[in-house]
């Protein structure tokens, strides 16, 4: 990394120690919770998968059960009722899901030996976490096969069909035209749901629904063009909305490569409880962390409600956040594909230098961090020539400071879900752009006393300003008053707040417990 | 009658860009392909300049034709709400004192799955839009937006609760034609309760044109570049029309 | 039979992007205008996602379309000179010494007051194009390019002169089609002369295709991307094809 | 100006010294001659106007029946037989230009009284060169005027249409879009007429005739936006070809503001006979001089047919020659717009560096001069959607280094002469872009040892080499044996050697001594 804007390295420590103070509550919260979705995450993990005939998914079907029986059994966890109906019916996972969805309650069981269902769990934990494991091997095999052959940033493009099949035909082209990572843009408002379809879906509105057939069935087509290129191409969902631990699980299951997945974007974007969504954060990116997954923040959300030149500073302070909780978490540095975006207004005077100098900021304060650059989307217009020639502009400024994550910017942003030539043209523009700048992060330097320079200095002593109010007031209250994102949201309010679960002394979740060993989480 | 064409750099020379994909590999055959269907249109000459291939069974084209179809201009007529004579704030404000004699009450929500808050907000919100205030912040209106992912029925209800006038929905979200499938089960849900009338129903987003939400039964449409001005006068104009008829 | 539609996301969903300019001034009626055209070109539905004004008079639009026109891609013949049966250079000289038994003699030029040099050359200078060697580097093949700007007589005498076996005629500028006014021209004048039949006519620029070419009475005509490979190993197979006619 | 280069001034300085050596015996040869279209376009500055029923001009039919009585007499001068002619018919230039196009012959009157026709003559001079004078007062108090309203670079659009009103339709709505100048290309191959059609013209391919009269009705719709946009829109035209001076001198009565011209251009690509360019190019500088008409130099001929990066030395050595043979002529640096072009290959790696090193380097040798960019031209395709793309690029080199005139590309360069909406397309590009990096220029430095610097320097050095090359053998031959754009051109070759006029000791042309007292050359 070249050193450029000259931050003083004691405001950025400073900064960072602010995040990591602010966030250090809400981790003692975390960790006396559980939620139903880490729950069926952990079902989930353990081999419970399958839907009843209304499409009710077995994990859910095992928590309701549970909670029918009593809510106060779901301080103890549930894993521990699944692992029972195992050992007493002598059934293998898949036999008791299909049973399950069927309408076999597990509660019909009384609780047996619990150091059986230990023993039981841990074989289970080893399978799960077990296949987990040779998924990361098996990329981390891959990536050093077809090593160098990736592009720099990584070209992230998005399907959005609705449907898996005609996804797959798109994905495919966008991989051979030069993508490295595919997102299915997961249907609107499935991160409301609280619960996982099922199956294979050909239905979805402005994108495909998060199932784990369909994260198979794209895995299986990306494999074949990663053979044929040469070249390993990563898969992308979203670890996040209601059931982000359980699509955490879900993808590392699946091998998926990244995942959307940010602290606090449910909470402000969403509308989703913030005691739910703090614990449910933690679990996936343990998950995450584990099998290898890089995150994307999603820090790219303020700037479409607010403006970017303004607000730059939230941004920051966003990624500040998300790193500790993901530090918190487990996940290392180089997994953290922290977010920011292109968006500022075409028409200001200098916009190019001001981006340059928050993406530049950002490179420099999170060095080693896989930075997802996101494209203009809010000032995109119905003039594609107009918004083409923004996306070659956000194209300089990603390679221009070395970003690791470059999701595409599409001319018909303002108009439709990605046709298969807005793709195309979006790649070829990246790919002439890039490597006719190839070396100019290394070849030119900044003024000292410059816009740009002046302007990162500026973006960083505003983060620390708020992020000195955020820490006097508390996170969890601060959230409340509308500190971030203009938006308040009560600590009670919000979507699946019922859904948080205290847990009791008993709490038993070997899988949890096994990650956090394994990743060395305190 | 005045009857035009479109333009390249000579008054009806007719030319025109086009680019689309063809579910075939790129090719001689591919290019022939494409030519073909532009002359099928109806143009008179086509020139492919480019071809790509986008995988091994999609292709990429880049046409220039020639169309010697004209139009009659004179008989075209705007789809769109007639912005230029929008009143500003104050002046709707002065018309609904003068007119109306009581708050006017509209009710906002961006309806459906859809998330898209940003546009019904630059309609509604005191900040508004562009430097055009939104209706809350009109002294003669009483706005309420709901915000975003509101079921139809749910709108419908708390209009009713408020005795709202207008009823303004967002839609933003079009693929596979969602937008259209939530506007029509908004009309027939107000329909159903016999509530039609009671209510100037007003339809906005980016792809939502005035005829096509008149022709789902809304009383007008409003497509980008709206602001709340355009909005307010169309309301106030509506309620005294209405109030006149009956 | 395998009808084939234009593609956006969706097999058969038909989209097609288009922009261009009307000679009338932006606003509501100039996008209905661009709507009711696109439509009349029988797209089925079309939305006009951006407008503006290039002067007082003049409006551009941007648009897409939906058509549900399909074409049989069964049916569809490439309208071009077959590139991928192409013999190398070596191939060539082989071809010619095996079954022409002497050498072949080629003359070409950039006609009437055409300058555009550069792709004559590739296909005729030593050095060639994109690492594919022109007609002089044939050691089989004597080549004459005799620049720009010739015209037709003069290239067609100094043909006679060295009794050329083929012709070469670069047409790049097409503006108010000079290029099938030159053309026509050429293959007039060599009718007018009773010398049509002595030579292998060849057209080529990157708005020439090889059905246009053959229309005007050429042999054949050569877009862009031609290499010279291409041009001799027509010229070879066409001579053969000819001494065997007579 | 902001040194970033840091060329050796010793290097830059014997550069140029070299230039000055090569142009200096050329200068001598050209003192000694003169040409047709030099005494034609002497006759257009005293009056000379018109045309008889074939279109012949009458500046051409007076050289002609000069030459017609016998050729010898050319070398005394032709005005003086216009003047004659004035004198003996008592006729006001204009009757006696009807009269030359009805067939009268002016060397039908015998030559009278020496003083009487320099009296005369300096009265003509007086009124051509004071109505030049005006316009040029014009425009400076328009340019004062609109002061600080036009763009930096200036947006120079082209319009083609071959139809002048319909020209002139392109040029209002280009005007009004944001161009500041408007260049009516010429109709293909005019270059090579050896005289300059008369009147308003509605027939040209891939441009329009450059008239007198054309002229005039392009100024004056051109003078109507300058009112409606407080803009001053300059014309630009071509003083080029083999009747350059012409040009010149009717471009300067009709207040044109620039105008293509190079020394040796018409040699190199049009095959015009060298003597004879090198005559005329000196004539029309100094008219171009006089009226305070920026020449537009063309360097970017060299990259349509040779490799951008290979011969990058071949502009940079076309441009010291250009500026000398312009100081010959009297033209200030800031009227010497010397040309260069963006047209290296799209797929070099780091192109864009090398791009902006070369156009860093123009700027840095040539500080005050109105350098005019070309965009890309010949790596343009039918991909419209790459050609916007690359446009951008170009926008961004010439706004990043402080061009002066920025000819706008076209995203369908490859396909057709521009429509209206391809050059609104290219201005809102750079629109866009130069307003979104306005102070790039000020806020970025290269690194010393970096990529941008060393390939300036080596740029330098080779041009040193070669200019060295041709100091050694002389221009002449230098051009005879083909060192410049690899063509060889023999010295009494190529186009209208046969208009070469070796001046006599009696060779009379008040209005050359005129230009050169008033221009301050020695
Ligand atoms: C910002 C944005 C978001 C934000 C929304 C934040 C928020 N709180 O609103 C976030 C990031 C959350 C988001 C998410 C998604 N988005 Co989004 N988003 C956009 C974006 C970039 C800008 C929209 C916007 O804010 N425009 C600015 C406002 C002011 O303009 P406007 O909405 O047109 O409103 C004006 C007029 O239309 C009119 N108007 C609007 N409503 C009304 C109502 C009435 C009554 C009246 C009178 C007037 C009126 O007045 C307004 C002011 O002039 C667009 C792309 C673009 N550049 O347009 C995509 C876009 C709209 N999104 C899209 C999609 C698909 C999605 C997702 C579904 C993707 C996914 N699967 O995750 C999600 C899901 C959201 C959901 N559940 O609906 C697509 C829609 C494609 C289509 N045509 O169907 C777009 C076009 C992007 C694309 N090309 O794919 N999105
Ligand atoms: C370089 C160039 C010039 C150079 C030419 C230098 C030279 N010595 O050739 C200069 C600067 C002199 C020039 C001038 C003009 N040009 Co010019 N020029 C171009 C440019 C940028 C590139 C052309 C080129 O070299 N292409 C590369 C070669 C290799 O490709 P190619 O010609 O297509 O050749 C290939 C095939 O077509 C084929 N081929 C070609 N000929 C033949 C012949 C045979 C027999 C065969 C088998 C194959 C074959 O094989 C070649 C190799 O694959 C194009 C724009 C563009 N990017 O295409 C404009 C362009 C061609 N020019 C154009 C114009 C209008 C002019 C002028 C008339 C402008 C003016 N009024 O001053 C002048 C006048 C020239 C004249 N009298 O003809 C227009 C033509 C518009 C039209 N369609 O009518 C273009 C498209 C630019 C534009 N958009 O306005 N030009
Ligand atoms: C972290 C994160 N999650 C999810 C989403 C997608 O939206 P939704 O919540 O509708 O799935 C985004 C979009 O930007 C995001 O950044
Ligand atoms: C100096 C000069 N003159 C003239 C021209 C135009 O070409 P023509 O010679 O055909 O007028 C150019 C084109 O680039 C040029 O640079």
């Amino acid at each position: 990394m070249r050193i450029k804007l000259h931050l003083p390295k004691d405001r950025i420590d400073y900064a960072r120690q602010l995040a990591k103070q602010i966030a250090a509550p809400v981790g003692a919260f975390i960790d006396a919770h559980s939620s139903v979705t880490v729950e069926r995450a952990t079902l989930r993990l353990a081999g419970a998968d399958g839907a009843n005939a209304d499409g009710v998914p077995v994990p859910n079907l095992v928590v309701d059960q549970v909670k029918a029986a009593d809510p106060a059994l779901l301080e103890d966890g549930v894993i521990i009722r699944y692992i029972n109906a195992l050992i007493k019916t002598g059934l293998s996972t898949q036999e008791l899901n299909k049973k399950i969805a069927e309408g076999f309650n597990v509660m019909s069981l009384p609780l047996g030996d619990r150091s059986a269902i230990e023993a039981k769990c841990n074989e289970l934990v080893a399978q799960g976490l077990g296949k987990i494991k040779d998924n990361r091997a098996y990329r981390d095999k891959k990536l050093e096969e077809f090593h160098d052959r990736n592009n720099k940033p990584l070209l992230y493009l998005i399907v959005a069909t609705g449907n898996i099949y005609e996804d797959v035909k798109q994905a495919k082209a966008a991989a051979k035209q030069g993508a490295d990572v595919i997102a299915v843009i997961r249907t609107t408002a499935q991160s409301l749901l609280d619960y996982v379809p099922y199956g294979a879906t050909t239905e979805g509105f402005g994108g495909t629904y998060a199932t784990q057939e369909n994260f198979r069935i794209m895995r299986a087509a990306l494999d074949e063009v990663t053979e044929q290129e040469k070249r390993y191409i990563m898969l992308t969902n979203y670890a996040s909305g209601l059931c982000m631990p359980e699509i955490a699980a879900m993808g590392a299951l699946e091998r998926l490569d990244m995942m959307l997945n940010d602290s606090m974007y449910g909470i402000l974007f969403r509308d989703i409880n913030m005691y739910r969504t703090f614990v449910d954060q933690k679990f996936s990116r343990m998950i995450n962390a584990y099998a290898g997954i890089i995150i994307n923040t999603g820090e790219d959300n303020y700037l479409t409600t607010s403006d970017a030149y303004e607000k730059a500073y939230t941004v920051l302070a966003s990624q500040l956040l998300n790193e500790q909780f993901g530090f918190m978490a487990g996940l290392p540095a180089r997994l953290l594909g922290l977010g920011h975006a292109f968006e500022m207004d075409p028409s200001i005077k200098n916009g190019f230098l001001y981006e340059l100098a928050q993406a530049q900021m950002a490179r420099e304060i999170f060095p080693e961090h896989p930075l997802k650059y996101m494209p203009p989307t809010k000032f995109m217009s119905g003039d594609i020539f107009k918004g083409l020639v923004m996306d070659s502009m956000f194209n300089f400024v990603s390679k221009a400071t070395n970003q690791g994550i470059h999701l595409l910017g599409m001319l018909t942003e303002a108009i439709h879900t990605p046709f298969m030539m807005d793709r195309y043209i979006a790649v070829d523009n990246a790919k002439y752009i890039m490597n006719n700048i190839e070396d100019f992060y290394d070849d030119i330097e900044f003024r000292k006393d410059g816009i740009i320079v002046r302007r990162a200095h500026e973006v960083l002593d505003k983060t620390i300003k708020f992020l000195e109010e955020v820490q006097a007031i508390g996170l969890f209250d601060a959230i409340e008053r509308g500190l971030f994102a203009d938006v308040k949201r009560p600590k009670d309010g919000g979507k699946g707040f019922e859904g948080l679960i205290k847990k009791g002394p008993q709490y038993f979740n070997p899988f949890e417990k096994q990650l956090k060993q394994e990743l060395n989480i305190k | 009658m005045k009857l035009i064409r479109t333009y390249g750099d000579t008054l009806d020379d007719g030319k025109v860009q086009l680019s689309f994909t063809l579910p075939v590999p790129d090719g001689a055959r591919g290019r022939e392909a494409a030519r073909k269907l532009v002359l099928a249109w109806g143009f008179k000459e086509c020139e492919v300049v480019h071809s790509a291939p986008l995988s091994e069974e999609f292709s990429f084209y880049v046409v220039y034709g020639k169309s010697e179809t004209a139009i009659d201009f004179d008989t075209v007529e705007a789809d769109e709400i007639d912005k230029d004579a929008s009143m500003s704030m104050d002046e709707v404000n002065e018309f609904i004192r003068q007119h109306i004699k009581r708050k006017v009450v509209v009710v906002g929500a961006c309806t459906g799955f859809d998330a898209h808050t940003v546009g019904i907000d630059a309609i509604m919100n005191m900040k508004g839009y562009n430097h055009h205030y939104g209706l809350e912040r009109y002294p003669e209106i009483e706005a309420y937006n709901l915000g975003a992912q509101v079921p139809n029925e749910k709108l419908i209800d708390f209009a009713v609760k408020v005795k709202a006038d207008a009823i303004l929905v967002s839609q933003v979200v079009t693929q596979k034609d969602t937008h259209i499938h939530n506007m029509t089960e908004f009309i027939e849900l107000l329909e159903a309760k016999n509530l039609r009338d009671r209510f100037i129903c007003i339809a906005g987003g980016p792809r939502i044109g005035n005829k096509l939400a008149v022709e789902l039964g809304f009383d007008a449409g409003f497509g980008r570049g709206t602001y709340a001005d355009d909005v307010a006068t169309f309301i106030v104009k509506k309620l005294v029309e209405k109030a006149q008829a009956s």
